[in-house]
């Protein structure tokens, strides 16, 4: 096409069209007159403004951003490009005892939820009930070493439907509902899943689940 | 299969002429390439370049094509001919040939003293039939190659059509949605609780009697008579009922040992009937 | 929807125009409909043929190859765009012929193929097509010896804007003159009679199509 100056402006638009749809980059008017063969800047800048117009109710807009041009997703659209998919899982044991401690006993450092869940908690246990919204990080105690506190989140009570921390069962109420009892069944629970972690170290049974292995359960 | 590629050989003579472009190959083959520089240096010199062809098949395909005629009315004795000749000069010039256009040449020579031969003669399958699945796969082959031409003629992807330069990519993101329910708090923390709540370990001390002892007690008890007497004769009196367990299982395992020794003989009438034990009189066994 | 690109395209148009746009890969209707949030499949392919001819006349087009839709230039364009470095893949002789004996005749074995070419086909030809996406391997046939069968792929299509394998070039010519059909069929057409099997035994090289009559899928 090129040098003809003749050449109906919509074969101009659709060498411009094809040539930034192509293009790796956004082009400016000048590569855009160049790549088509050395076509007169006034027609390609024309050009541009036409097709843009063209494009302005469509899925596909074409823009100028720092005097170089190329097509995007409407702004409107752009929901599309990254869509959420969601997915519900359970949370793990490992992890429901650990939200459990956070809940009775916060603020609580990783150490004091190791002590009383008498086995290690990985890191990801902690970051699955954070990225529910369950709990968070709540500053540092000031004690040596300065380790990262945890607390719940007001999420986490619109979740479990509590009106505050208190809501929960004492020790007594515990006790009285048997759940304090030495759960055999519980302990074997335990037993059989932990052998989903290669880690568990010596012959502590007990030792934490992963929660990548064990989520859903 | 014709990999040899040292197969470069000049042909005089050969009216026929250079070989043709195989119809309008888009895509350079390197292959064809010899072939084409034999046909630059004219008609009285060929340069046969068995690499060229793929196989016998093609070489004869690329024959009939030469007798610019469709494949479906080519001559058969007059390829069959130009076939054996080929094969004959590259015999001549010692070469060496890969051995299934020797096959070939073998077959043909055989087709074409068939065809020769009058009709009464011919033998079963008949010489037209031969040539005529010969033909029938020339044709086939030499669909497939102008197929082949048309397909890489088409207006193809990068080369001459382009898809979108940049896509900003569709993405799906997984967000995993994290359920849970108070009575699940509730019970891991009991759980947590009863698990590392301290335990008392009660080690009771239960009243047993030793082998030694019932040993013991048989021999002497078993001194007093040499009347029979009952096994339960033997366990203590008002004894509370674990230790007369303990004590018949050591008593019973002790009657054994003292029978063994020949000093007691153990009699019982059937089974679960009272077990019976008297001593035996020195030497009397 | 009419030929007017000024007309406003609805909300659905747009929605798979920006998915379109913005995709890596051609897209089939199934996927297009999951990404718009499970849209009913009967009005993508509504949208799609509007969207289609709206293009039609554009620079830039959109077409349906295997069942999957993408955007791409127009071919008179081809010109303009022509790259200097080729990012063709540049095929053997022998791996062309390949190619169209299995787009023609599939699902192929590789004994048939060599029995289409008169010569045994490298191990490397087959592997240069897979490696280029544009053969697969499709099962075995089930015949002695179950031979492992090849197809073309989606992206075979793609590659050389095929809608389908109906518009293989000359597909149509090629089965109407019968020479798709094994050799031993075409020649029991032609002879009218059965005992021809006794004829090609034994000889040699004009041998057989393989056992299986059915090459030509």
């Amino acid at each position: 096409m090129s040098e003809d100056t003749q050449s109906a402006p919509d074969d101009i638009e659709r060498g411009i069209e094809a040539t930034l749809f192509a293009s790796e980059e956004p082009l400016g008017v000048d590569a855009i007159a160049a790549h088509l063969g050395g076509l007169e800047k006034g027609l390609v800048r024309d050009a541009l403004i036409a097709l843009q117009s063209v494009y302005a109710a469509r899925g596909v807009h074409l823009v100028e951003r720092g005097k170089r041009w190329h097509f995007e997703t409407a702004p409107d659209l752009a929901h599309l490009l990254r869509r959420e998919k969601e997915q519900v899982r359970r949370l793990s044991r490992a992890a429901t005892e650990v939200l459990a401690i956070v809940a009775y006993h916060e603020p609580v450092s990783r150490a004091e939820i190791e002590s009383i869940r008498g086995v290690q908690t990985s890191a990801g246990t902690l970051d699955v009930l954070m990225e529910a919204g369950w709990i968070k990080l709540a500053g540092r105690r000031e004690v040596p070493g300065r380790p990262v506190i945890y607390t719940t989140t007001p999420e986490f009570l619109d979740h479990f439907g509590l009106t505050s921390r208190r809501d929960l069962p004492g020790m007594d109420e515990l006790r009285a509902a048997g759940l304090l009892d030495p759960v055999d069944e519980a302990f074997e629970d335990l037993i059989g899943n932990s052998d989903c972690e290669a880690a568990s170290e010596g012959t502590d049974n007990t030792s934490e689940m992963t929660d990548d292995a064990d989520a859903t359960g | 299969m014709s990999d040899n590629s040292e197969l470069s050989f000049m042909l005089t003579g050969e009216a026929a002429g250079a070989r043709e472009p195989t119809a309008e190959m888009p895509e350079a083959w390197p292959a064809d390439e010899v072939a084409t520089q034999g046909a630059k240096a004219g008609d009285e010199a060929l340069y046969l370049e068995l690499d060229g062809w793929e196989g016998p098949l093609d070489l004869l395909l690329d024959l009939a094509r030469r007798q610019k005629v469709d494949l479906r009315s080519i001559s058969i004795l007059a390829l069959v001919d130009q076939y054996l000749s080929y094969i004959e000069r590259a015999q001549d010039l010692r070469l060496e040939l890969a051995a299934d256009y020797l096959v070939m040449a073998a077959w043909l020579a055989y087709l074409k003293s068939a065809m020769l031969l009058p009709k009464d003669e011919q033998e079963d399958p008949s010489p037209e039939e031969l040539a005529l699945r010969l033909q029938l796969r020339l044709q086939r082959l030499g669909a497939m190659r102008e197929a082949a031409a048309r397909l890489m003629g088409r207006d193809r992807i990068g080369r001459d059509i382009f898809v979108r330069g940049a896509p900003e990519g569709l993405r799906t993101d997984r967000k995993t949605i994290w359920k849970s329910d108070t009575y699940s708090i509730i019970q891991a923390y009991g759980q947590v609780k009863a698990r590392t709540a301290p335990r008392i370990y009660h080690v009771s001390d239960r009243p047993v009697m030793t082998l030694d002892s019932a040993l013991d007690r048989v021999s002497a008890m078993l001194g007093v008579t040499l009347e029979w007497m009952e096994i339960r004769d033997f366990l203590p009196r008002h004894a509370e009922p674990e230790l007369r367990k303990s004590a018949l299982a050591s008593s019973f395992v002790a009657a054994l040992e003292l029978a063994r020794l020949g000093r007691a003989e153990i009699a019982q009438e059937a089974a679960f009937s009272p077990l019976r034990i008297r001593r035996l009189k020195e030497g009397a066994a």
